[in-house]
């Protein structure tokens, strides 16, 4: 038999530069949970995995490769290293038996972008709906929307870094959105730029 | 003749001259001109040609509502057609044509019409051209088409790029006058979100040009300290060059920048569309002069009087050297001063009102200029431009009292506020009898999401013409804008300006009132569209009353300037006409855009690659590398067969079935839609989804499963398996993925909300490879370990096998009639599946398939395909899949909708195999009829064609329809029409024609 | 372009982000019901000229099904509430009335 | 009533037109009629029409409660076109586009009906397969269609892109005969030879009440007063709803936003009528140059007449897609009208749950192509009580299933 096969994210090393960059942020684990969310043991479970506190309504909590997102009233998505994933199941699935629950590792159903730069706000600005000012969608805030022509989720990782998430049949269109939307000279000089 | 001063023009740079073309011709002008400025500059009076008359035509005004003035820009994949050269920023090289001429503008043929002018009134087309019949197709209506349209069309694909901006702002004022700038200020400095867009390329409009005196300084030193200090507010956004395009429904805002018009090498996109959500809009759109309706009032050298004073104080450029202004207002007084302070010439100020006017004319007086008093032009003088004014009394019928000599006539019939915007989404007007215009009636105002007013009006927009009242206007309606959003304003009083002491306008509507019926023909209401006076006196007469009649019947207003000018004296005369009240008539609905806006920046980046998501599956690039000839499903791209060296997509189709049926063919399933339930209640649920049982499938087990709606109708088919005691996996059509997904989460959110079933659409997870043929267990038993012998691992049955250390969930289903597995991988290991599946088929002679591959091999086998066999309007006991429709259960989603007559009629069409009798392919689509015919003499039809391909199996056409009881009548041959007269002959059989035991998928 | 609050996520949502489902509140009839109760099921809708009440769905946000009552003539909307009742709430209803009161759905009082 | 023609025209000139009287009387109305057609727009007018014409019923009035022809008749994009694929459809349609070739002789006024080629796009196999089926009904129909090929289109409309890229043009369906006409002329041609045959057509007059007694149509309420009638037609689309509850009775009909747009007019470059299907948009250029635009209607019960702007972002997007050229033209006018959905797209002609009482609704995106058919099939079912152009259209098929889904062919009807 041949040697291990290798896995692949959905646009290995994919990168562009304009007046913000975007960059392809490789595998990672995820896991959507859907549960009641105010059961202890749901929420110990996902903290737990998580590594962080129990985000509210349209919250996201961050820490480093991990992080436990609020995607609806029931669901919550696991971010997490790739390799741990299976572990990571296997835990909800203890820990929660005999609940009304589900959870599915949907770690290659997703492609992840960082957008980075002061004006990185204004790169999602030309591409949704949603408001992506500084009062309305701060660090904490995870919001699930359009850009362009397809749903994604975006949140902050810090001022100037912000993080897009979109179906992986569709990485390529999301990253020719924001490449395109960040091109130098495009600049629209709308959102004050934090010193 | 029209000339560029010595000194002066404010907005101008004289130090930085550049060089321009109109139609061919180079001409110089300065940094800061318009295109029009720069063009009277050159003593470019003849611009355009009207639409209908090919009239000479003139620049009219200097702004946006420029009827005359329209031009071509650039050229190729940079050109655009009827772009108005008021609202047209020079740069060095631009090159400009005039349109609607031929062979040129200064000698056009189609002159001559202005000479047929009488027979031409409105409506002649309604009247004309009816006989004889074919004349209209080949005769009429080329030569109309021919005549008409303004510019040329562009040729090329455009060479630039545009984009959009989301922005949510709590105030946005549109208008960068200094109304505007107060009204920002206000809203501004509580500390409001406020966005403030101007539409020209420098912030105060008129107010510099009209001078006063604000707060004890200039209003030219008051607005740049307003400037300042909107630029100092980090809470305020400015632009300039970005025009309020539309007002929409609760408070969406539609901006238009024009970015690179007027720098074409800037690079970056040429527009920009902003979309805006602004809890309060305040529109400060200023207001518009209207003309005076006097005979040859579209001489080229007639000109607004505003736009007269403009072009002398903006850009230094004297339009004549001797200017008539004729008025029935003060406002026209301005540009007489103004004229006489830069040393020009103005033979006399012609005022319709016997009482003359206020502080302005005695101004004008002290001047020196002569004024008279209740007098009118009874005719302009000139062809191609203006050389004279007949002189009258207003009040006569138009006897001449004298002619004065003169090359431009500033006539000023009173000012219309800009109500476009407030107009767009319900907002209401009221007719000011005092100043003769309509204006924003604030009780009612466009509403907003909470049946509040979302939109204000401030400044001349507002109808406060004078500079003071305008002020405090703007003020109020910023304070009170931010106010509704939740800022508290600080007290303090509003800027103060010395109010000018004007005498009331005298409405005029026709110069002179007894004008009789020579003169009135040739009074032009609508320049661009060439609609006269006694047009619409005409469509008055013959009952077309409404306002949207006469507009329609005379193409009053409809032109591209949608009758900016000349909107509110058609109006006037046919008001006249109808012996009725002005607010009587009413207006036209007020449409978006405010002026136009082009296609690509409506379209924003959508295009090519952009245009629309392609959905990839992890193979995709492989598929595309080797040879794939694609087909669009959905979004999704799948291959539709896989050419090698020269084959036909025939002959590879042939050779991938031939393959499948003999050996061995990949065919990647990734796109097919996977769809999880889980829960307590999810085989009940999943029991009201299907038509079949699917609470009872086996722990391991495969089951093919039904869906239809409400209505008995199929909707989508697929592949359901047994996971764990609670939960489910369905497969769905490539198309349904989403759409079933959301269907079953309707039912659970809005019917069953208290049952216990989540899901979940893991589609994109899995890369699904199907691995078909007599040797795909020999292929897979490469890669594994596990036991995949029939015993071990039997039809209809799926297990995790572990293929080369990757964990692949295998299902043991087909679609071919071949010994199959579906592999699935996680998406991302995908890519990496298939290569190594690939390789190692090599020694059976494998080949990858496409989607045509899989219909023929389906079609062989008799299996239906949603979307062929289905159209929304079939049921599967049509399909003669009664088997899979469950009789147990007392409900499912469709059942009740079969149960209705026309659904359970036995007349209706089902399925059956069908043969032409030569062995050739039916074409796809045919009907089968009888000779009979309906009351409507159509040919009674009996059956179609769903399905049919050529089959390298059996050598000969295949083919599934669906026919009249089709079922009951085995055997039969029917009639197939084809298009060329020919008639096909066809047998019914059974649609199952390969292995119709089923036995090469058991093995 | 309308622009919903979800009453489930709180997001004021853009039309774009929304997919709107007609009528709220059908009675669903299923295999025992008579040919009219089916029909007016699936088919009869009401269709004012004044004030809707429908479902939405948060389709590109938390993807919740969610009811409105709408002026189909102003398009002002006197609030959103959740799916998983079968007739608007008390406050809906007084939000309602305060400008239409003699505003009246099907059968409902 | 005075004939046009050219030389009438002449003969006006010579005296300013003076001579020319009114297109059409505006009366006061009577205290009783016939019949009362509720709606001015083109299928009411061409109702009352064909009722005087063919079955010489003239003592009618036609009320309306704005201007006639001010409603979906004056705001559409004035396609004309019959290849349809369910009988019915296809009957009723092409009566229609049959009808509009002769209409202006008929009516003497000249509504300028352009035979120029109606084209329908295939730009997915499946849509060709959709569409060589359409081609195989219109044989039997008695419908001129043709299935073509990517050359015969690009031929047909040189500006049109076949290479895509996101969808080539695999081919389309051809209608030689279709075409447009100019809309208002028809509202004011039919209006112009009703009146002259005697009929009432009362405007600013908005029906308030519908009388009944014991389950029959008496007459109606006005806003200029009470009516009494032998039989009411309500052809009133996107308000049929709201008609239908003042006779007592719902309609399974749905008003929606449909939106439009023209661009600025350019010199002449599109011969044909162009449509979409696969990217949701048409597109055909006026007499006067415009590009007239449309695309699919919004989602969301909507009685404003506006729109929402994303709809026309769509079609724009789509149709620069298919016309690159078209992206430095600008958009001058976009507008809304009102459109009556029924549960399976197609119109409703019917008897109704009250004697007398007869509706003709539904059209939702086909309601200008279709006016004279409509109105040629509601005359004969008001005047005869049956028609075969208007049988299937039943209000009472939903019960029994018995939809005419026109969807199915392919992509949505327009």
């Amino acid at each position: 038999m041949s040697e291990v096969w290798q896995n692949q994210s959905a646009l290995p090393g994919a990168s562009a530069t304009g007046f913000a960059r975007v960059d392809e942020i490789g595998l990672r684990g995820a896991i959507v949970l859907r549960g009641d969310l105010s059961s202890s043991a749901v929420k110990n479970v996902a903290t737990g995995i998580g590594g962080v506190d129990m985000p509210g309504t349209l919250g996201i909590n961050l820490v480093e490769e991990r992080a436990v997102a609020w995607m609806s009233p029931d669901e919550l998505l696991l971010m997490m290293p790739y390799a741990e994933v299976d572990v990571a199941l296997g835990q909800i699935h203890k820990t929660l038996e005999g609940q009304h629950y589900l959870a599915q590792n949907v770690s290659d159903t997703r492609a992840g972008f960082l957008v980075s730069g002061a004006r990185a706000r204004e790169v999602l600005a030309k591409l949704t709906p949603a408001d992506v000012s500084p009062d309305a969608f701060p660090k904490g805030v995870v919001r699930r929307s359009k850009l362009g022509q397809v749903p994604a989720a975006f949140w902050l990782n810090d001022e100037g870094d912000i993080e897009v998430i979109c179906f992986r049949s569709v990485a390529q269109y999301v990253f020719d959105l924001l490449a395109n939307a960040a091109k130098a000279g495009s600049e629209v000089g709308y959102f004050s730029i934090p010193d | 003749m029209s000339t560029r001063l010595a000194t002066g023009g404010r907005l101008i740079d004289h130090a930085a001259p550049m060089t321009f073309t109109f139609n061919g011709k180079e001409m110089q002008g300065y940094a800061g001109d318009t295109l029009a400025s720069a063009l009277l500059a050159n003593d470019r009076m003849l611009v355009g040609r009207s639409f209908k008359y090919h009239r000479p035509r003139g620049i009219m005004a200097s702004g946006a509502e420029e009827p005359n003035a329209l031009v071509g820009l650039g050229r190729d994949g940079q050109f655009e057609p009827n772009q108005r050269a008021t609202t047209t920023e020079l740069f060095d090289g631009l090159e400009s044509t005039s349109q609607n001429h031929w062979p040129s503008l200064d000698h056009d043929i189609g002159a001559v019409n202005q000479y047929l002018g009488r027979v031409l009134p409105a409506g002649f087309y309604y009247k004309m051209f009816l006989y004889p019949r074919a004349f209209w197709k080949h005769v009429y209506e080329p030569f109309i088409r021919h005549s008409a349209g303004l510019g040329k069309a562009p040729q090329d694909r455009d060479a630039d790029s545009y984009e959009h901006f989301h922005v949510h702002v709590d105030v946005l004022v549109i208008g960068g006058g200094i109304a505007g700038l107060q009204a920002a200020c206000a809203a501004g400095r509580t500390g409001a979100k406020v966005l403030l867009i101007e539409q020209t390329a420098h912030w105060g409009g008129r107010a510099p040009v009209d001078g006063g005196v604000v707060d004890g300084i200039s209003v030219d030193a008051f607005t740049q300290n307003l400037i300042a200090e909107l630029d100092a507010m980090e809470n305020v956004t400015m632009r300039l060059r970005t025009m309020g395009a539309g007002v929409y429904d609760h408070g969406y805002v539609l901006g238009y920048e024009r970015r690179t018009d007027h720098a074409p090498d800037m690079g970056g996109p040429r527009h920009r569309l902003w979309r805006i959500r602004a809890a309060r809009t305040i529109t400060a759109t200023g207001a518009i002069e209207r003309p005076l309706s006097f005979s040859g009032n579209d001489i080229p050298g007639v000109m607004l009087a505003s736009a007269v004073r403009d072009y002398a104080v903006n850009f230094g450029v004297a339009v004549g050297d001797r200017t008539l202004v004729v008025t029935n207002n003060d406002d026209g007084y301005r540009t007489a001063i103004a004229l006489k302070n830069l040393g020009l010439d103005v033979p006399a100020v012609i005022d319709a009102r016997p009482a003359g006017g206020g502080a302005l004319a005695q101004e004008a007086a002290s001047l020196g200029i002569r004024i008279e008093t209740g007098k009118a032009v009874a005719k302009a003088l000139g062809g191609k431009r203006i050389t004279g004014a007949a002189v009258c009394a207003q009040a006569g019928t138009g006897s001449v009292d004298e002619e004065i000599e003169c090359d431009c006539i500033a006539m000023s019939g009173g000012w219309s506020p800009v109500v476009h915007l407030w107009s767009h989404c319900g907002g209401k007007l009221i007719w000011d009898a005092d100043h003769a215009f309509f204006r924003p009636d604030p009780a009612r105002p466009p509403l907003g999401a909470e049946g509040q007013g979302v939109v204000m009006a401030a400044g001349s927009a507002n109808g406060a013409l004078d500079l003071a009242i305008a002020l405090a206007d703007a003020d109020y309606a910023g304070r009170k804008a931010a106010e509704a959003t939740g800022y508290r304003p600080k007290r303090g009083r509003p800027p103060e300006a010395e109010q000018a002491g004007e005498a009331p306008i005298l409405p005029v509507w026709q110069m002179p009132e007894g004008a009789d019926q020579t003169l009135r023909a040739k009074t032009w209401l609508d320049f661009q569209n060439d609609v006269k006076v006694t047009d619409v006196q005409l469509a008055a007469r013959e009952g077309f009353e409404s306002v949207e009649h006469t507009k329609r019947y005379t193409t009053l207003g409809m032109a591209t300037d949608q009758g900016k000018l000349s909107n509110i004296n058609g109006l006037a005369v046919l008001s006249e006409a109808l012996g009725q009240a002005i607010p009587a008539t009413g207006t036209t609905t007020f449409r978006p855009p405010y002026t136009p806006i082009s296609m690509g920046a409506i379209a924003g980046e959508a295009r090519g690659d952009l245009f629309q998501p392609l959905r990839r599956t992890p193979m995709h690039e492989w598929h595309e590398a080797n040879g794939a000839e694609w087909e669009p499903v959905g979004q999704w791209r799948r291959p539709y067969c896989y050419i090698q060296g020269d084959e036909t997509p025939a002959d590879a189709v042939t050779r991938e079935v031939t393959a499948v049926r003999q050996s061995l063919g990949l065919l990647d399933a990734s796109t097919l839609g996977k769809i999880i339930v889980k829960g307590p209640d999810a085989g009940q649920f999943l029991d009201m989804m299907y038509t079949n049982m699917m609470s009872n499938l086996g722990i391991g087990k495969c089951r093919y499963g039904l869906m239809c709606n409400e209505n008995g109708f199929l909707i989508d088919d697929g592949v359901v398996a047994r996971i764990d005691a609670d939960t489910w996996l369905c497969h769905t059509t490539t198309g349904g993925a989403d759409h079933i997904h959301a269907h079953m989460e309707e039912w659970l959110q809005t019917e069953w909300w208290d049952w216990q079933v989540y899901t979940a659409n893991v589609t994109e997870q899995w890369a699904q490879i199907a691995v078909v043929g007599p040797n795909a267990r020999n292929l897979l038993e490469k890669f594994t370990d596990d036991d995949l012998s029939a015993e071990a691992f039997p039809f209809m049955t799926w297990k995790d096998v572990t293929l080369n250390s990757v964990r692949a969930r295998v299902f043991r289903i087909s679609f071919s009639g071949e010994l199959s597995y579906e592999v699935a991988t996680p998406a991302g290991m995908g890519r990496a599946v298939w290569n190594e599946l690939l390789a190692g088929a090599e020694e059976f002679g494998a080949t990858t398939y496409g989607t045509e591959a899989l219909h023929v091999l389906r079609a062989e086998k008799g299996f239906i395909m949603i979307g062929d066999e289905t159209d929304g309007t079939v049921t599967p006991q049509d399909l003669c899949l009664n088997w899979a429709v469950s009789k147990k259960k007392h409900d499912f989603i469709g059942k009740r909708g079969q149960q209705r007559s026309h659904l359970c009629d036995p007349k209706r069409w089902r399925l059956v195999g069908l043969q032409t009798l030569d062995g050739s392919v039916l074409p796809d689509g045919a009907y089968a009829a009888t000779q009979a015919r309906n009351a409507n003499g159509q040919r009674k039809t009996i059956g179609r064609v769903t399905s049919t391909y050529y089959s390298p199996t059996l050598k000969r056409g295949i083919a599934m329809g669906l026919v009249e009881n089709g079922p009951q009548r085995m055997g039969e041959v029917i009639d197939f029409p084809m298009l060329d007269g020919t008639v096909q002959q066809v047998r019914i059989v059974d649609p199952v024609q390969y292995d119709k035991a089923g036995e090469k998928q058991n093995v | 372009m309308l622009m919903l609050k979800c009453p489930y996520c709180g997001v004021m949502a853009d039309e774009t982000e929304l997919s709107a489902g007609g009528e709220a509140h059908l009675k669903r009839f299923g295999p025992q019901s008579s040919a009219e109760d089916f029909e007016g099921y699936l088919f009869a809708r009401e269709n004012p000229k004044g004030v809707h009440v429908e479902r939405w769905r948060h389709v590109n946000g938390c993807g919740k099904w969610f009811h409105a009552a709408r002026c189909t003539l102003t398009l002002e909307v006197f609030g959103t509430y959740s799916a998983q009742v079968t007739a608007p709430p008390q406050d809906i209803r007084d939000a309602i009335r305060a400008k239409h009161p003699d505003w009246r759905w099907r059968d409902m009082a | 009533m005075k004939r046009y023609s050219a030389f009438a025209i002449a003969r006006e000139a010579l005296r300013f037109h003076s001579g020319w009287e009114r297109a059409w009387r505006s009366p006061a109305p009577k205290k009783r009629y016939d019949v009362i057609i509720v709606g001015a727009g083109g299928h009411g007018l061409a109702s009352a029409y064909y009722l005087g014409k063919n079955f010489g019923i003239t003592n009618v009035a036609v009320l309306e409660k704005g201007w006639l022809g001010g409603g979906n008749t004056g705001r559409n994009t004035t396609i004309i076109r019959s290849n349809y694929l369910q009988d019915p459809s296809a009957a009723i349609y092409e009566k229609a586009r049959s009808l509009y070739e002769t209409m202006s002789q008929d009516l003497n006024y000249n509504v300028m009906f352009s035979p120029r080629g109606v084209i329908m796009l295939a730009q997915t196999h499946h849509e060709v397969r959709g569409y060589q089926r359409t081609a195989y009904a219109n044989a039997l129909q008695g419908v001129e269609t043709q299935f073509i090929g990517p050359d015969k289109v690009k031929e047909l409309c040189p500006i049109i892109s076949l290479e895509g890229p996101r969808y080539p043009v695999l081919g389309g369906l051809w209608q030689p005969r279709g075409g447009t006409a100019r809309h208002d002329a028809v509202a004011w041609g039919y209006a112009r030879a009703c009146s002259d045959m005697g009929m009432d057509i009362i405007q600013q007059c908005e029906v308030t009440g519908i009388r009944k007694d014991g389950g029959k149509v008496t007459g109606v309420d006005t806003t200029k007063g009470a009516m009494d009638c032998g039989q009411l037609g309500l052809v009133v689309a996107g308000h049929s709803g709201v008609l239908a509850e003042m006779a007592g009775f719902r309609l399974p009909v749905e008003s929606l936003a449909l939106q439009a747009l023209v661009s600025e007019p350019v010199k002449p470059c599109m011969d044909v009528v162009v449509m979409a299907n696969t990217v949701h948009g048409y597109m055909s250029q006026s007499d006067k140059g415009e590009m007239v635009i449309g695309g699919g209607t919004d989602g969301f019960n909507n009685y404003t007449q506006r729109g929402s702007f994303h709809h026309i972002e769509e079609t724009v997007r789509a149709l620069i897609e298919t016309f690159p050229m078209i992206s430095r033209l600008k958009m001058l006018r976009q507008w809304g009208g009102i459109v009556d959905m029924t549960g399976d797209r197609s119109p409703i002609l019917s008897k109704t749950p009250v004697e007398g009482v007869f509706v003709n609704c539904g059209w939702g995106t086909g309601g200008f192509k279709s006016i004279p058919g409509s109105g040629w099939g509601m005359a004969e079912l008001m005047a005869k009580g049956h028609s075969p152009l208007t049988e299937e259209f039943s209000m009472y098929r939903f019960r029994e299933g018995k939809f005419i889904d026109e969807s199915v062919a392919a992509g949505v009807a327009h």
